[in-house]
């Protein structure tokens, strides 16, 4: 996974100080929503981050992009550490680096029109010198999605969930970024339509070069869409791998049953599968397990997985896992 | 399901199309051009035009809206339009009923009701208006701050209000009358003592609610400042709320001048105000009620118009949009 | 009357709201046999929850249900009273809903909650139906059943509060188990313990089960048969087998080349359904899916096209002009 | 619990000791004392000045300030500055019972009015009852609690003189003023209750329960009405500082021995000592009715739990 990559991180911390609301008395604890997660991206290629929810997967994706203050670790994007870079150094990758957002109905500022909402980052980059370039601009990107001219000063409220959809990723698309985080763009939307912003997020990798960082909890569209996946379990990296790789030579535990518990629309196959069912729930990323994480939940659990986190080894061919004693 | 039937008439369609039709070329395939798919028939419109239209709907705040006209008219005009002064004391005239001279009779001074009813329009308009419009002011600053800046500020800033709020408003609104007397402007500084507090504790919620969206991060990532953010986002997104806020505000400011006129703590006489005017009227009740009547009608109409109102805006308002 | 346990015949729901009326559902007919595992699928608006809670009375006022036969059991629903029809609830029919967060009364204990149903329909006494509600938690497995009555909704995790939903709804061994979405908002791993629980259930008691889901691979999983539906109408109705691996009708097949599978390699493009669903406020006079569909003909956009079987006895069938021309059109030929 | 209640106690010290400090300053800060040769004109200059130093008047305020203080922690409220043969817990201590009784029966009667009302109108949502409780809210939310007192006076004192004009003792004499106090908060309560019953109704639990066959009259009475009466309990504390506002008038307009008659005659005679007595007991009596409210609502509600 080495060569030229485009976004590196290296132990990406980012814990949160929770303040328990319970009655009365109120406690500070540490909610390690990412605890040392270390994946690079090559340029060009998606990485899948899988992962079932509070597994901070979307924390992740945000640190990333600087909307929070990473606690520890290094990002390296292009080469440079912009970890610690304040706002206004970092304004000239804001332009390279955005974001689509899982919910299409909170992404979108209800008070303004789409061409408000798509021209806004035109005019803040300066990628455009005045309104008419703007507004021709501005119906360039909404063609580029498969909208109309007709929508363009309608309100968020007056479309479906994947218009809306594809409008946040009209207002990614406008800066002409190289890499986007797109956070379960397709989880709020029906399968119908799931398949539509999937095939557009292709399309433009394959015109534009971008670079994703693909999160999702959804198993099937990852394998579809990622070059690399990585899976995270509360707030750790347990396993990553080229895409075939690991959906083809599952390692860790987790992957294994997070796999098999997937449903298949295929009667059959369904039916012949072997289905490793987990027990129980995961633990309250407030208060997780000793060693590895996993290990409560894990059949294979032995003395070591109690005393100390496995940490992500190489095991060849790009394939990292975190477990002391990983599948055959 | 017999409960129902018939309140909605069923659907009618086509299920057969008899086989002559068949020829018709009804298998052909169908041009894309007629396919009817993402368009959207509705007309645009924005959520301040969505408000107005539904206001306009609303006969009571429309009716509301009528009836504030109507007081604010009488307190600009309605001194005017009668040859009296509010204080003109005439014993020969002394508690009349209505008449086409007095028409909203003399109280026992031989003071026209009518021009004293305008004059107290004049105060408690004055009072509600003012009030509110200092106390948003206030509100909004002081909310707005402590819930953008968030963090310590926040909690600072909220503890204060707090410690503030665990007593009753009444208590300081007495206080501060007491010290600086029975004026018009004291009613309105007491008011602005602790009544603003609900204001900034709405105005917060709000903006830590819009702040939490994702569009908020959605402007941050294309780089949007703070401050532009604010002005941008928060601050278009919360007002619906707050005007709400400083519409309910109104009559309640109204309702303390009155309030504390009548328990002789308010306005000194022989300023009018609707409150002292009801006070006034309490000696002799039994025998001259009228004068209890149009201060009393004057006072629960115009709080009642502004409820109205208020409600009407909070629906109209109401961030959750139709789809 | 049928010999089917549940019979629904051209059911139609509407709905009143401000500014007009939603056609819900827009005359349908489903059955439902005895200790079958039955999936209704479809994406969201279609119509597939409004089905059921419209045939178990559970709508809101400004609802309109109307239907030309509605069997359960061989009793008929439309002729029962309000009481007889409640009394069949929580009794013979068991229900799951989607969210197990906000489908507990958070005030109640659990055990309170379990044994609601049992004094009301079984006129257990508090021991009894305490001693039942504590082999149900046993039986769905919840560990400590004793101490965990006596706790409160919030006390459990999302996945434990569907399988309590689950024991209240089993708890009257019911014969027919409706589940609306009863995985949607669980993580994977939770998923597959409550569908494993389900059809776990499913082979103790002998219960019918219909499962709505918009998950095809929830479907393909569990059920031995599936209603497809879409805009209010079922588009298609068919074996497990016969919907997956030879699917007739266009939004079907649209349906299953959108999605991608765990077991793809590679990228292979998907095929999506273009444009949106349709606005049930104003529903399109033929088929609904007219809009959408590559193979439309200018009859789809005027006639709604009747189920056709793909053969005589199949079960299996399809409402496309597609099907119906074929077969009118193939007895044009041979005659 | 023990450690909530003690944390919640510290935080409503801060609360009074800001009162109490900001009172007595305003207080003391008025122009013209009250024994001032400006306020008293028949009396002698020496006995005011005697008057003064009996009162501790003529010592710098802070040091009035310091001793007030250390007095207030003995429960010892001073003189009247008006009354002088009375303290001022005397004073509080004979007002108190007549305001606690009229009080309490409001407190009651807009609970046992309010509350039925609202359910009503929330089940017959649209029907008569629902517009009939929907005007009286809105009279109840917009006519001045003077004006109501006045009208009912009017009516049922003077026109059909069935009950007294005013007056304590009977219980004839509670009927009006109870009205009166009651009538605001019946709307409120009203608007509350409909409005947090139609929220409860539209809950996936009520639908759940009703698709466990339980009766319509259980579903609501035993899961709606509990979870919807949740926020009416919360409005328990703020109701009290309303009927607080109300009973200023009504204890004055009814003439009942109260201690918010007292207060009021305090203002207009701007007897200080009473009105810094009594500010801080009603600050402190309010105080506490609403910790035991957040008390008892989190008795009654199982989610809020006391860490300790």
């Amino acid at each position: 996974m080495a060569g030229n990559a485009l976004l590196k991180l290296d132990d990406l911390k980012m814990f949160f100080e929770i303040r328990t609301a319970a009655f009365g008395k109120s406690s500070r604890k540490q909610l390690k929503a990412v605890n040392g997660v270390s994946f690079s991206i090559e340029k060009g290629r998606t990485f899948g981050l899988v992962g079932e929810s509070g597994c901070g997967k979307t924390t992740a994706g945000r640190t990333i992009l600087k909307l929070y203050k990473a606690t520890g670790g290094r990002i390296i994007y292009g080469g440079a550490d912009i970890t610690d870079m304040n706002e206004k150094d970092f304004f000239p990758y804001r332009r390279k680096m955005q974001m689509i957002f899982q919910d299409p109905y909170t992404s979108l500022d209800p008070r303004q029109p789409v061409s408000e909402i798509i021209g806004a980052p035109l005019s803040l980059h300066k990628i455009v010198s005045n309104a008419a370039e703007r507004f021709e601009r501005v119906r360039e990107l909404i063609h580029m999605v498969g909208l109309k001219d007709d929508h363009i000063n309608r309100y968020p409220h007056e479309f479906s969930g994947g218009q809306r959809q594809r409008i946040g990723i009209a207002r990614a698309l406008a800066l002409m970024p190289e890499f986007i985080v797109c956070d379960e763009p397709i989880s709020a939307l029906d399968v119908s339509i799931q398949a539509q912003i999937i095939n557009i997020l292709e399309e433009f990798q394959e015109r534009f070069g971008f670079t994703y960082l693909f999160i999702s909890h959804d198993l099937s569209v990852v394998r579809h869409i990622s070059h690399g996946v990585g899976v995270m379990y509360l707030g750790n990296l347990v396993e990553a791998a080229p895409v075939n790789e690991l959906y083809g030579n599952v390692k860790h535990p987790y992957t294994q049953s997070l796999l098999s518990a997937v449903p298949i629309a295929d009667p059959i196959a369904a039916k012949g599968r072997k289905r490793i069912i987990l027990e129980g729930d995961v633990p309250s990323p407030l208060d997780p397990p000793s060693g590895c994480p996993f290990r409560i939940r894990c059949r294979n659990a032995s003395g070591i997985c109690a005393e100390e986190n496995p940490g992500l080894k190489d095991i060849g061919g790009g394939h990292a896992v975190a477990c002391h004693n990983m599948l055959q | 399901m017999k409960k129902n039937t018939g309140f909605i008439p069923d659907e009618t369609y086509l299920k057969d199309i008899d086989a002559a039709a068949l020829s018709g070329g009804l298998f052909e395939p169908l041009p894309s051009e007629e396919k009817q798919t993402d368009v959207i028939n509705r007309p645009s419109v924005s959520y301040w035009e969505n408000a107005r239209a539904k206001l306009k709907a609303d006969p009571l705040a429309m009716g509301g809206f009528m009836i504030i006209a109507i007081m604010i008219a009488l307190a600009v005009f309605g001194p005017m339009m009668r040859p009296y002064a509010y204080d003109e004391q005439n014993y020969s005239i002394a508690n009349q009923t209505p008449s086409a001279d007095h028409w909203f009779g003399t109280d026992k001074f031989g003071r026209d009701l009518f021009v004293r009813v305008a004059y107290g329009a004049r105060i408690s308009l004055t009072v509600g208006m003012a009030a509110a419009a200092i106390n948003m002011a206030v509100g909004v600053i002081y909310g707005g701050i402590s819930g953008f800046v968030g963090g310590r500020t926040d909690m600072l800033m909220m503890r204060i209000v707090d410690i503030i709020m665990a007593v009753p408003s009444l208590l300081y609104i007495i206080l501060v009358m007491v010290f600086l007397g029975a004026h018009m402007h004291s009613i309105i500084i007491a008011l602005c003592f602790t009544y603003w507090l609900g204001t900034a504790r709405i105005v917060r919620a709000q903006i830590l609610s819009i702040k939490s969206q994702d569009f908020v991060l959605a402007a941050k990532v294309i780089g949007e400042t703070d401050s532009k953010i604010l002005f941008r986002h928060l601050i278009p997104n919360s007002m619906g709320p707050i005007i709400v806020t400083v519409t309910f505000l109104i009559p309640q400011a109204i309702f303390y001048e009155a309030f504390l006129s009548f328990i002789g703590i308010g306005i000194a006489v022989p300023v009018a105000s609707w409150g002292t005017l009801a006070n006034d009227s309490l000696s002799n009740m039994n025998t001259y009620p009228h004068l209890m009547l149009f201060p009393a009608l004057a006072i629960s109409l115009t709080i009642f118009a502004f409820n109205f109102i208020g409600d009407g805006l909070r629906d109209a308002l109401d961030p959750r949009l139709k789809r | 009357m049928s010999g089917h346990l549940l019979e629904i015949r051209n059911l139609r729901t509407a709905f009143a709201i401000a500014g007009g009326v939603v056609r819900a559902v827009r005359g349908i007919d489903i059955f439902a046999d005895k200790g079958e595992f039955l999936g209704v699928v479809g994406e969201s608006g279609c119509g597939k929850s409004v089905t059921m809670l419209s045939v178990m009375r559970l709508l809101s006022e400004n609802a309109s249900v109307k239907a030309d036969l509605l069997s359960f059991d061989g009793m008929d629903l439309l002729r029962q009273s309000p009481k007889k029809m409640r009394m069949l609830l929580g009794d013979k029919i068991g229900m799951i809903f989607q969210d197990p967060m906000t489908n507990l009364d958070p005030l109640y204990t659990i055990g309170n909650q379990i044994m609601e149903p049992l004094k009301l329909h079984r006129k257990m006494t508090s021991r009894e139906a305490r001693k039942r509600a504590v082999e149900m938690l046993d039986l769905v497995g919840i560990s400590s059943p004793e101490q965990r009555l006596k706790q409160y909704p919030h006390e459990f995790s999302g996945g434990m509060r569907q399988r309590v939903m689950i024991a209240i709804a089993m708890s009257c061994n019911p014969k027919l188990l409706i589940a609306d979405e009863p995985t949607t908002a669980l993580d994977v791993t939770i998923q597959a313990q409550i569908l494993e629980l389900m059809k776990d259930m499913q082979d103790k008691f002998a219960t019918a089960t219909l499962l709505i889901t918009h998950d095809l691979g929830v479907i393909a999983s569990t059920c031995s048969r599936v209603i497809v539906m879409y805009g209010g109408l079922i588009m298609e109705s068919g074996s497990t087998e016969d919907i997956f691996y030879r699917p007739e009708h266009p939004y079907t097949i649209g349906l299953l080349s959108s999605i991608s599978d765990v077991g793809d390699t590679g990228r292979k493009k998907l095929t999506p359904i273009p444009g949106s669903p349709p606005d049930l406020m104003n529903p399109p006079a033929g088929c609904p899916f007219t809009a959408r569909c590559d193979s439309a003909m200018r009859i789809c956009a005027k006639a709604r096209p009747q189920m056709t079987e793909t053969g005589p006895g199949s079960g299996h069938g399809a409402a496309c002009w597609l099907s119906e021309a074929g077969a009118a059109t193939g007895k044009a030929g041979r005659g | 619990m023990a450690k909530y209640i003690l944390k919640r106690l510290a935080a409503a010290g801060i609360s009074m000791l800001v009162l109490v400090t900001a009172t007595f300053f305003l207080m003391h800060a008025v122009p013209g004392s009250p024994f001032s040769p400006g306020e008293q004109r028949n009396v002698p200059p020496k006995v005011l000045e005697n008057l003064r130093s009996k009162y501790g008047l003529d010592l710098p305020v802070w040091k009035q300030y310091l001793n007030y203080m250390d007095n207030l922690f003995h429960g010892n409220l001073g003189y009247s500055f008006k009354k002088l043969n009375y303290t001022v817990n005397e004073l509080i201590t004979s007002g108190f019972p007549a305001s606690a009784v009229v009080g309490a029966l409001a407190i009651l009667f807009a609970l046992a009015v309010g509350i039925p009302l609202g359910i009503t109108s929330a089940l017959k949502r649209g029907g008569w009852m629902d517009w009939f409780s929907m005007i009286l809210a809105t009279v109840g939310i917009s006519m001045p609690i003077f004006i109501i007192a006045i009208l009912l006076m009017f009516v049922f004192s003077m026109k059909l003189q069935i009950l007294p004009i005013y007056g304590y003792g009977t219980a004839s004499h509670l009927v009006i003023p109870v009205i009166c106090l009651a009538f605001s908060p019946i709307a409120y309560i009203t608007r509350l209750m409909r409005s947090s019953m139609l929220e409860v109704l539209r809950q996936d639990y009520i639908r759940s329960t009703r698709a466990r066959g339980v009766p319509e009259l259980m579903v609501i009475a035993k899961h709606g009405v509990r979870n919807s009466i949740l926020p009416v309990v919360t409005y328990i504390g703020p109701l009290i500082a309303i009927l607080l506002t109300g009973s200023f008038v009504v204890e004055r307009l009814f003439m009942i021995p109260g201690i918010g008659r007292y207060f009021v005659t305090a203002v207009s005679e701007r007897d200080y000592s009473v009105i810094l007595g009594i500010t801080i007991f009603y600050g402190a009596f309010i105080m506490l009715c609403t910790l035991l409210v957040d008390v008892a609502y989190a008795i009654i509600d199982p989610r809020v739990k006391f860490t300790d």
